[in-house]
């Protein structure tokens, strides 16, 4: 049911929104989330690197866990590796269901789970050459648990 | 035994992926770390604050007690930072 | 801050997420939601009346509580009027911020908010030819509680 | 004074709108209700039940007690249904 891919290309949200609902009129809501490469403290670029395989996987399971808890028409992730430059979306979360709370809801649960359960590491490099490993959010662990 | 170093882990040991024949008393995520960081001091430095590595037997989760034998597919690497 | 439109038109998901993110490097994600005109019961059309000057205030308005509410750089929402079909689109909503879990949650509320405090009302159209006025739905209501 | 009508309530009533203008005793938007629905029978079939009529003065929700006067504009519907 679900539409899973990982790649180092850009995606196109609004080729992904229509493939999603082609050919149905049992929809009630399309809810989407786009995170993008924020510019913080002087980084110049993010460099996204994942475990082949196990993302794959990983991202399925989340995915099924999401139609688990909430009656979805259809769902698509798909999260970009590679170099990325402030601005630049890095992963496209898209839920649709006959009812808006539930498509909303397992969009943001999503989020959630992919942020703490989906093997990406990001390494950003600063303006003046240097480079560092973003380090995991306590917020983030706490947004996990809330559902 | 495939072992698979990912982020900073991969970087301060200095290998992406290495085939391992650990002996027979390491059984599991915990002893398998030790055995590791006995190898080389790039291993050493990885391993050498536990707390921050997180470990996947054959690509899911696994806790310092998770088995590990013969032909699994081990991974270390820091907590995850994607989305 | 807030981009509020009513229109008879089709509205373009892409070209209203870029624009809200056109030039701008400080955000970390974009949420959206699209709401889509369902078969339900053998509904062969709905048609979609509305207040006009009110319908503007009322938008608006909701859209400035969100930004009180969240963080948001930024926030759309577009409400056609006029008959759809099953399938067709009929109202977007957008919000861009710094944090993924703003963005998420200004757009659930902004839907919900919008879907009891703004004057549109629906009419089915049946493929008998008969024609019903959709009537409120409780949870609805319950879903603005719940901010 | 102006008076919308929108959705079944203006069906019922057959006009979108109209300029009225009443007696200085209907101060608010109950009093008004009361007042329109003697116009004609339609008016009197919109109103048969107050519960399921909202309102706004000026473009603003009201509820039966809001006042009303002058120049303005007053509108009934039934609760919304947008989204």
């Amino acid at each position: 049911m679900a539409r899973i891919a990982v790649q180092a290309a850009p995606f196109d949200l609004a080729a992904e929104s229509a493939a999603l609902v082609a050919g149905r009129t049992d929809l009630g809501g399309i809810a989407s989330f786009v995170g993008v490469c924020r510019a913080d403290d002087g980084v110049a670029a993010l460099v996204l690197e994942h475990y082949p395989g196990m993302t794959e996987r990983a991202l399925a399971g989340i995915a099924a866990e999401a139609a688990r808890r909430w009656p979805l028409a259809g769902c698509t992730i798909i999260h970009r590796v590679g170099r990325m430059a402030p601005g630049d979306p890095i992963v496209l979360v898209l839920t649709a269901s006959a009812h808006r709370a539930a498509a909303l809801e397992a969009c943001a649960f999503l989020m959630d789970w992919l942020k703490t359960r989906a093997p990406f590491w990001k390494r950003e490099e600063l303006a003046d050459g240097s480079e560092r490993w973003v380090e995991a959010r306590h917020e983030d662990e706490a947004a996990t648990a809330r559902w | 035994m495939k072992v698979l170093y990912f982020a900073w882990v991969r970087q301060k040991v200095g290998l992406a992926e290495e085939v391992v024949q650990p002996p027979a008393e390491v059984r599991d995520v915990a002893g398998l770390v030790a055995w590791l960081s006995a190898r080389s001091p790039g291993h050493a430095a990885a391993f050498a604050h536990p707390g921050q590595v997180r470990a996947a037997v054959n690509q899911e989760f696994a806790g310092a007690d998770a088995a590990v034998a013969g032909q699994d597919e081990v991974a270390f690497f820091p907590p995850v930072t994607g989305g």
